[in-house]
């Protein structure tokens, strides 16, 4: 199963990578988006991948690492205020330069 | 203790002319000219022990591993030097006084002159190499105060740039050569480096370290090829002129070469180095300097070819050369600064320095004239002027040097054509100012002889040439003996001041040089002719030209590497982690760790594939926004739906909350911008891209398999053991979260509260347009809060915040917590703004999101204090479990007051962000919002 | 229930207390009275947002339009099973205007939930007057039928347990 | 666990995701929009409604006692799903996405 | 006394939610919070400094939990440095940011506590992720902060500049992910302990970590390939915020200087001196780069911002070295190139006020108000920057120089350090000369700049004739710093939770 | 029995998700997308109630109830947007 999640993970990675390096500000989003999936998952992959073994105490014979979990936790929170702050930035870069190029100016311009 | 105060007076007395200058010019210069005047008697309570071969040293440590100390140091060249800075000193802020017109800031005139002073006095009485170099530059750096001191003419600015720009670049030069010296000698103190010759000579450094030091010399004493800004600095007002470029700032180099005479000369290095460059020095600006029109451009390149003079004698490396070279730097000193002067008076008095306009000076102003053509005699070495006696000497060591072998007559040769071309634009000075018929359409109508006082110091100066030249026994030879064997470092060879030594070869090429250059100035039409048709040589044009590719190059590149696209930037960072990445993973014998893989079912496959597809396709999609994002929230599901199958609810739930804040907040967004994306990357940039995304793909990938098939050691045990007996809680990630790394919760929640504020501050007076059609072109529904929703939205809302006291409160021990409870009250809420608008749900919600973001960090932070109370650290926490009749067993503890703070946070940053996105498309008068 | 002073919404209250009792599947005393405490807390925090419910009529009629509704979901959900499942020829889809008489929002809302739930209907739009409902029906041969269905089978208990519009 | 319960707990599991793949393939093979709404508003919900009391009669069965609660999230579908449901007809109408050449009674 | 560590952190959250819960408030009491808590940062760093000084390491336990279960915080004379540092120049910006720059948009004073928040916790914490939650602080205040006044410069450059660390925190959480997976553990000291026990199979990866590390603080440190957000976002910049961000770079250096001395440096086994062979040709370019693009600047606050560029590569040669001098050079071409750049920036609005609509390009322009004073402040700082004597740019140069141990890596260090030094000499004197000579007309600024404002900037670069007079005790402390760092034995105390 | 029957169902849901899939790819309108991301939000409810039968955990309890929470506000805002373009006006 590690070598699929890690295939996984990758696929993330390069969805995320590409539409990061687009020219428009909502693919750019959307591929923060998709590598703060690939980086969540890796992250707390880094606990191991088990089932049934949630970190509750009293609630299974085993438990799993609870460390990742608490640090996915706060990264996905961290990731949200950043995408929150990106997004509108570019709602405050429409009204300011009045396009949604990364580099703030049409191309041609 | 006075060399530091001799050294110290000039800084400080910078302050005293530009107080002074508001009680009138007189006092103003007499409160510059006070500063050398006590600078002279501390110089000279020291003479006594300086005369009778002492050195006088003082030395305080201030960064000894550095090996920069304050350590100062005055024998005779120093003594020499300074007397020659301060005295001429003294004459320059004399005829400043009359020089400078009524309007221009005498003030900070003499406070600039004062900090050169000062720079040039700390840098012949230093002891310590890097010291002195503090004060090498300084004179730089303070001479381009004084040459762009007329900064509103062009010229001024750019030759003050050049001079600062040469100068202060060949002094950085020397500062490596000077570490180099350093590095050699183990030491920057003087005395240690002047006996340690032998050593520097024998290091396979020396050359370099040479090249390094002559380079600062070479650049600040103007020698070929670095003399073009010289001339330039000719903008500078005459007073600077005749300080600078007589007695003081080129000397600097000289002095330099003076200086470490016995560390670095003695080598052929030295020899071919030194005097070739001299030589050519002293060709080029002596023949350069009689074509000149402009009284100061000769002078400039009389000064030039003077120094080139100076050095070629310390090239040649003999004892008696050496001594010659110190004298010469006296005299040049004396008539050089007395010629700047008389040239300033005339500029001055007839408003142009142009020798075809200005002629018959003599008739309207003969004592000026007198003593100017005393000075150039001197220049010209004349006898019986101080200029002859060193010229004697240097044509008497162009004979005895043997070091160009069969070519040794190539020297003297070369020094009398010097001497020729010397009495020429000598002779062309006195002709072609003070004869020469009437003046030609001069500025100013009627010359005459300027101010008394302003001819003083030309007085005293020229009076000093006749009195070396006719008793250079009873003057200067005290002075040139220390200052000669301070340089030498050793003892004087035998040398004879006299006037007359009879008929001998160097008498000979004097009177050749005499003869020569009377029927060379007699001769000069066909010349000048010749000279006027040489392609011109307009260094100011050159620099500028080099100065214009610079920087034209800087362009190219900077913007080359910095072309403004993102795209670059990132392709850019990614590329670098990949280099690096695959640098670091080269060695990795086999990717496959030793741990057993985990088994394949068939619903997780599924899962990850479903995770794996939805991904790659909102990239396939990307450029319809609205798709993608509904294909990419897919993803977000599957995602949760990972974190669900492999044992962490908690991120579960937190991955589905943020999930849906996230699509609301972008479709929020997504109303304003554009619905698609253009079709705009080149293949090339989409292969590029490809790649960087494949690459970044098999990276992450990679490293996560790796590290998933090796074992592991984790400090998780701790948490496990230690929730419930030290946390008090069974759900482990929520205790890490609240207590063993409640820390890291605190700063997540501080990055969400200022995302808010930064939020809200750049929503702040933004208004959007409200697009009328949808992106199919469509006008939008009118209906825009149905009467379903709004009826079920309210009836949800109680349930809602009931679920969210339950998620919240059984957090710490089930999965749940702050944070997600607070993200669904924050969504109920959202579901309110979008049921029934802003105005409707704000006139009902009265509290300030701010505040309330505010007050949970607050609380959080005010919580982690509580501890200091029992003497334990921030976020120490307490719990404990409490029984009531009836209620039964419960438990309180601080990491619930925590969590609420968390609480509070999510709910007041996620009201704020949304609700203010909301309210870009509002009209500006509904604004205020919480 | 009568409103009390501090205890608005006494129904709700309860409701709440409830549903607190369920969520934390206990019913120890602690949790009672937190539930009671929330209960009374959540209707006062939220006041301004409550929609205006119309009293119930007929408790126990209420009772047994539930049970029927609820037997109408499964029997639905049967009857869409076989039309998901069998050859898209046999599908009659149909818009079907249908006049309403229910004027209190709350109660309009539940009827249109309660048609989305049942027979292979969706309520598709209310007019911005709230007389006409515009359904689609998956499989409606007979539209008018169905309208005449919708009134008399939901429509008509509706307004008889609210009391809700004057018939 | 007893046995009846057991054959319980599966009979609901069966029903219920069977409801749940009914309501899937409703919305993967009708053929238009209006018409794929019904199978996700209806048989979804129920499906998950029989899924949930699988859950609860499974978890009945252990000594903490009765498990009511995953009730809530079947009376929490029941109230959303209709609200959803009308949200996106309205928004399809808006849209004036396209009707099945069958449907009568078109509004537009 | 026993809390000391964490009050550089405490006093920016409790005074940036005060100002949160009262934002309401008059600005008047919203400035005195403002300015109060920051200058009370200066008695408190200066405490923290002279409590470092016994080079005892202080570690503070947050909640308790020892080491390496718990997050600590670290005191030692590195960090008490870079307190003292952020204090000073925070000190003098929110000084200049009262006279009005604050009111340009909402928040100012929270961002700005905010801001102080993530970077003092950034220089103090000892566990890696928490150092992440930290740079985020600091990086979404900057985001913020760097968007205060808005306008289209500062939301192009802010685009940038928030894309690519998003990026960054990405590769942050990778390389922290990879070394919590071989090594179980986040506290550097433990950390560090594991890596030095690592073997093969586990070298290459954690090494992968280490340079995915080594990326983001490059980042934000801002060295080639890395740094071509920076000119634009400081130039973009309010002159109060360019000020402070003159220590955002530093956070970056300090990061590179902590992990890459601690976790990889000279005892990490197989991963000894990981990053040093590439520092050395970074720092090169990047101080190369920086003074083309001072060169090439058309205006004076990005002229500013590439002279930042500059001091990175210059003080990454110091890091380079990898030696106790080395290391004590860079400190102090640190904290002088902090204060003077912070000085600059705040003088280049100064200047930028007296030039009406003009700004700060480098044209032909009007006559300035203030030319004497100004212009005073601007060759004073010109020298310190350009590295000429007597000032500190000079002195720290001039430690550089002699930390290079002479051989063929001087060679280019050397022409590297004093061209560079030859090239920014040129680049100031023609902006100089442009900005206070090529004038013409009268004056257009209505009245002299604010005394305040004056205050504060002369305040910072006075920063630089203080570090001379006072270089004997610096250079001494930052000795005692480089020595601290390279004696890893107390660190690795920590890590087996005992307070060393 | 449920040995045999949680299998069973685990197919049944799985293929039930990925006909949402295919839907929310497919498309062809925006509604059609929204409406197949608010059915695959059920669903995974359904997977995981299934999920905690499964391994006998009550953990799961809170995502499902979530997942219904959160994926109704969800697509009452996508169906606004389509409505109305302005989902908080
Ligand atoms: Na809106
Ligand atoms: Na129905």
């Amino acid at each position: 199963m590690e070598a699929l999640f890690a295939i996984t993970l990758g696929v993330l990675t390069a969805s995320g990578v590409y539409l990061l390096l687009r020219a428009r500000i909502f693919p750019v989003v959307m591929g923060l988006t998709l590598i703060s999936y690939a980086v969540n998952l890796f992250l707390f992959a880094m606990g191991r991948l088990r089932t049934g073994v949630a970190p509750v105490l009293g609630k299974s014979a085993e438990y799993g690492d609870p460390l990742p979990q608490a640090l996915v936790l706060t990264a996905i929170v961290i990731g949200f205020a950043m995408t929150a702050f990106v997004v509108v930035l570019a709602l405050r870069g429409l009204g300011e330069v009045h396009s949604d190029h990364v580099d703030g100016r049409e191309p041609d311009q | 203790m006075t060399l530091a105060l001799i050294i110290a007076l000039p800084f400080l007395g910078a302050c005293l002319p530009l107080l002074a200058a508001r009680r009138g010019r007189s006092l103003c210069a007499a409160a510059a000219a006070l500063v050398p005047l006590l600078g002279l008697i501390l110089l000279f309570s020291q003479s006594s022990k300086v005369f009778s071969g002492m050195v006088v040293k003082s030395s305080v440590a201030w960064l000894p591993e550095l090996g920069l100390n304050l350590s100062l140091r005055l024998d005779g060249l120093g003594f020499l030097f300074a007397l020659l800075i301060l005295g001429i000193g003294i004459l320059v802020i004399v005829y400043a006084r009359y020089y400078l017109a009524r309007h221009e800031p005498m003030g900070r005139f003499f406070a600039f002159l004062l900090l050169f002073m000062g720079a040039m006095l700390g840098l012949v009485l230093s002891e310590s190499l890097l010291l002195m170099l503090m004060f090498w530059e300084l004179t730089s750096l303070s001479s381009f105060l004084l040459i762009s001191f007329w900064h509103h003419r062009s010229d001024a600015r750019r030759g003050a740039r050049m001079a600062l720009t040469v100068t202060g670049g060949g002094g950085l030069a020397l500062l490596a050569g000077v570490l180099l010296i350093g590095h050699i000698v183990g030491s920057f103190e003087l005395s240690e480096v002047l006996v340690a010759g032998e050593t520097i000579r024998a290091h396979g450094l020396y050359p370099l370290t040479l090249i390094l030091v002559l380079l600062g010399v070479f650049t600040k004493s103007a020698q070929f090829p670095f003399h073009f800004w010289l001339p330039q600095a000719m903008a500078a007002p005459t007073p600077v002129s005749a300080y600078l470029h007589s007695a003081t700032m080129v000397k600097a180099g000289v002095f330099l070469l003076a200086r470490l005479y016995p560390a670095l000369s003695g080598s052929d290095w030295w020899f071919y180095l030194v005097s070739l460059s001299g030589l050519a020095t002293l060709l080029l600006g002596a023949v350069t300097a009689l074509f000149q029109h402009d009284l100061k451009g000769l002078l400039a390149y009389s000064t030039i070819s003077h120094l080139g003079l100076i050095t070629l004698l310390f090239g040649l490396g003999s004892d008696l050369a050496t001594v010659a070279a110190v004298f010469h730097i006296i005299n040049h000193a004396i008539f050089k600064a007395s010629l700047f002067m008389a040239a300033g008076i005339i500029d001055h008095e007839t408003g142009s320095r142009d020798m075809r306009r200005i002629n018959g000076m003599w008739k309207y102003m003969p004592h000026t004239a007198a003593l100017a053509m005393v000075a150039s005699a001197a220049m010209a070495g004349v006898p019986l002027l101080n200029g002859f006696l060193s010229k004697e000497m240097f044509f008497s060591e162009t004979l005895q040097q043997n070091l160009l072998g069969s070519f040794h007559w190539l020297l003297p040769i070369a020094a009398t054509i010097a001497g020729v071309f010397s009495v020429a634009y000598s002779l062309r000075f006195i002709h072609e100012v003070f004869f020469n018929g009437e003046p030609v359409d001069l500025p100013k109508a009627k010359p005459h002889e300027p101010p008394r006082y302003m001819k003083i110091p030309v007085e005293v100066l020229v009076f000093l040439c006749l009195l070396v030249g006719m008793l250079p026994g009873w003057t200067v030879a005290p002075l040139l003996a220390v200052a000669a064997s301070a340089s030498l470092g050793g003892e004087l060879p035998a040398y004879s001041l006299a006037i007359w030594h009879g008929f001998n070869l160097p008498l000979a090429m004097s009177i050749v040089a005499l003869l020569g250059g009377v029927l060379v100035y007699v001769l000069r039409q066909p010349l000048f002719r010749w000279y006027e048709g040489l392609p011109e040589l307009d260094a100011q044009g050159i620099f500028r030209r080099c100065a214009g590719v610079l920087v034209d190059f800087s362009r190219d590149l900077t913007g080359l590497l910095e072309n403004g696209s993102l795209q670059r930037y990132l392709g850019l960072m990614l590329g670098s982690a990949l280099l690096l990445a695959a640098f670091a993973l080269a060695p990795l014998a086999d990717i496959d760790g030793p741990v057993a893989l985990t088994p394949m079912d068939g619903i997780t496959v599924l899962g990850l594939a479903a995770l794996a597809l939805t991904a790659l396709l909102s990239a396939v999609f990307h450029r319809n926004h609205l798709v993608a994002l509904m294909i990419l929230s897919g993803s977000g599901m599957m995602v949760a739906l990972a974190f669900a199958r492999y044992s962490a609810p908690d991120l579960a739930l937190t991955q589905l909350s943020v999930e849906v804040v996230t699509i609301i907040l972008l479709l929020l967004t997504l109303f304003f911008l554009p619905a698609r994306s253009p079709a705009e990357s080149s293949s090339l940039r989409v292969i590029r891209d490809l790649l960087l995304a494949v690459g970044s793909g098999i990276l992450v990938a990679l490293l996560a398999y790796a590290v998933l098939t090796r074992p592991y050691e984790s400090i998780a045990a701790f948490f496990l053991e230690n929730s419930l007996s030290g946390g008090g809680g069974s759900n482990v990630v929520n205790v890490i979260l609240v207590d063993f790394r409640g820390f890291d919760t605190l700063g997540e929640i501080s990055v969400l509260a200022i995302a808010a504020l930064g939020i809200y501050a750049l929503l702040y007076g933004l208004h959007l347009p409200h697009p009328a059609l949808d992106h199919n072109g469509r006008p939008w529904s009118t209906d825009s809060h149905p009467m379903i929703l709004d009826s079920l939205s309210r009836a949800l809302l109680p349930m809602a915040l009931l679920v969210s006291a339950f998620i919240f409160l059984r957090g710490h021990n089930l999965p749940g917590g702050g944070f997600i409870a607070g993200l669904i009250t924050a969504v109920a809420l959202i579901l309110q703004y979008i049921a029934h608008g802003v105005a409707w749900t704000h006139a009902r919600l009265r509290f300030s999101y701010h505040a309330l973001a505010g007050a949970g960090v607050l609380i959080a932070a005010l919580t982690g204090l509580g501890s200091w109370a029992f003497g334990r650290p921030f976020l120490t926490s307490a719990f404990g479990h409490f029984s009531l009749p009836l209620v039964g067993e419960f438990e309180l503890a601080t990491a619930m007051l925590f969590d609420l703070g968390v609480y509070l946070v999510v709910v007041g940053a996620t009201l704020l962000i949304l609700s203010n996105i909301g309210h870009v498309s509002q009209d500006e008068s509904s604004k205020e919002v919480p | 229930m009568k409103a009390l002073r501090g205890l608005p919404h006494p129904l709700l209250s309860l409701l709440l207390t409830v549903i607190w009792l369920m969520l934390v599947n206990t019913l120890s005393f602690g949790h009672l009275l937190l539930g009671a405490f929330l209960g009374w807390a959540i209707p006062l925090l939220c006041r301004d947002f409550l929609i205006e419910v119309p009293r119930v009529r007929r408790p126990l009629q209420l009772g047994l339009f539930v049970l029927k509704v609820f037997g109408d979901i499964l029997v639905a959900n049967l009857a869409v099973a076989k039309l998901v499942l069998g050859p898209k020829e046999r599908l009659n889809p149909a818009f079907v205007e249908v006049p309403v008489a229910i004027e209190d929002k709350f109660v309009l809302a539940v009827l249109t939930s309660i048609i989305s739930l049942t027979p292979g209907t969706v309520s598709a739009d209310l007019s911005a007057d709230r007389r006409t409902l515009l359904l689609h029906a998956l499989d409606a041969p007979d539209p008018g039928q169905l309208a005449a269905e919708v009134k008399r089978r939901y429509e008509a208990p509706l307004l008889e347990i609210f009391q809700c519009s004057p018939t | 666990m007893p046995f009846w319960i057991e054959a319980l707990v599966s009979l609901f599991l069966v029903l219920g995701s069977l409801f749940a793949l009914v309501g899937a393939i409703g919305l993967y093979r009708l053929p238009d929009f209006y018409t794929r709404l019904h199978g996700p508003t209806k048989a979804t919900t129920l499906g998950v409604g029989g899924m949930v009391i699988a859950s609860m009669l499974f978890f009945a069965g252990r000594p903490e006692g009765p498990s009511l609660h995953e009730l809530l999230i079947t009376l929490f579908l029941f109230i959303t799903a209709p609200v959803s449901a009308h949200m996106l007809a309205k928004a399809a109408m808006q849209k004036k996405l396209p009707l099945a050449e069958r449907t009568r009674g078109k509004p537009w | 006394m026993m809390h000391a560590p964490i009050l550089p952190i405490l006093l920016p959250l409790f005074a940036g939610s005060l100002l949160l819960l009262g934002h309401r408030l008059g600005r008047g009491i919203q400035r005195r919070l403002s300015l109060a808590a920051t200058w009370a940062l200066l008695p408190l760093s200066v405490w923290l400094l002279v409590l470092a000084g016994d080079d005892q390491l202080r570690v503070y336990a947050l909640g308790d939990w020892a080491p390496p279960f718990g997050i600590v915080l670290l005191l030692d004379r590195l960090s008490a440095l870079m307190l003292l540092l952020t204090a000073l120049l925070a000190g003098f910006a929110v000084l200049y940011a009262v006279r009005g720059d604050d009111e340009r948009g909402p928040n100012f004073h929270a961002l700005f506590q905010f801001q102080l928040l993530g970077i003092n916790g950034a220089f103090l914490t000892a566990d890696l992720f928490n150092l992440f939650v930290f740079f985020e602080i600091l990086l979404i205040a900057s985001y913020a902060l760097l968007m205060h006044g808005n306008g289209a410069a500062r939301v192009r450059a802010s685009m940038h500049y928030v894309l690519l660390n998003l990026l960054g925190s990405s590769f942050f959480l990778i390389g922290v992910g990879t070394l919590y997976g071989l090594t179980g553990t986040l506290n550097m000291a433990d950390l560090a302990r594991q890596v030095a026990s690592a073997d093969a199979t586990q070298a290459p990866l954690l090494a992968a970590a280490g340079y995915l590390l080594l990326l983001v603080f490059g980042l934000k440190a801002a060295i080639l390939p890395l740094y071509f957000w920076l000119p634009r976002a400081y130039a973009a910049a309010t002159a109060p915020v360019a000020a402070l961000f003159a220590i955002m770079t530093k956070v970056g250096l300090y990061a590179i200087l902590r992990v890459f001395t601690l976790i990889f440096g000279s005892g990490a086994g197989e991963l000894a001196d990981l990053a040093q062979p590439w520092l050395w040709p970074l720092a090169a370019i990047t101080l190369a780069a920086g003074v083309f693009g001072a060169l090439a600047a058309r205006n004076l606050q990005t002229q500013l911002a590439y002279l930042v560029v500059v001091s990175v590569g210059t003080l990454l040669v110091g890091i380079a070295l990898g030696t106790a001098e080395g290391f004590a050079a860079a400190l102090y071409y640190l904290l002088h190139s902090t204060l003077v750049s912070g000085g600059l920036f705040l003088l280049a609005d100064l200047i930028a006020r007296q030039r009406g609509e003009l700004g700060g390009e480098l044209q032909h322009g009007p006559s300035l108000r203030q030319p004497a004073l100004l212009g005073g402040l601007f060759f004073f700082a010109a020298i310190s920057v350009a590295g000429l004597p007597p000032l500190s740019g000079f002195l720290g140069k001039l430690m550089l120089l002699r930390a290079v141990p002479v051989g063929s890596p001087a060679l280019l260090m050397w022409s590297v350090l004093l061209i560079g030094g030859l090239g920014l000499l040129i680049a100031l004197s023609r902006s100089g000369s442009t900005l206070f000579w090529r004038t013409s007309g009268s004056p257009v600024a209505e009245a002299g700049a604010d005394h305040l404002r004056i205050l504060a900037c002369a305040g910072l670069l006075l920063g630089s004739l203080l570090m001379v007079v006072a270089a004997a005790p610096l250079q001494a402390y930052v000795q005692a710093t480089a020595r601290q760092l390279l004696d890893l034995s107390p660190y690795l105390q920590i890590g087996m939770g005992g307070a060393a | 029995m449920l040995a045999y029957v949680i299998p069973f169902c685990l197919v049944v849901i799985g293929l039930a998700l990925a006909l949402n899939l295919v839907r929310l790819v497919k498309g062809p309108s925006l509604p059609d997308r929204i409406l197949a991301l608010d059915t695959l939000y059920i669903n995974a409810l359904a997977l995981i109630v299934l999920f905690g039968i499964w391994l006998g955990s009550d953990l799961f309890f809170e995502a499902a109830l979530l997942i219904a929470v959160m994926g109704f506000v969800g697509t009452v805002a996508a169906g606004k947007y389509l409505l109305h373009g302005d989902i908080i006006d």
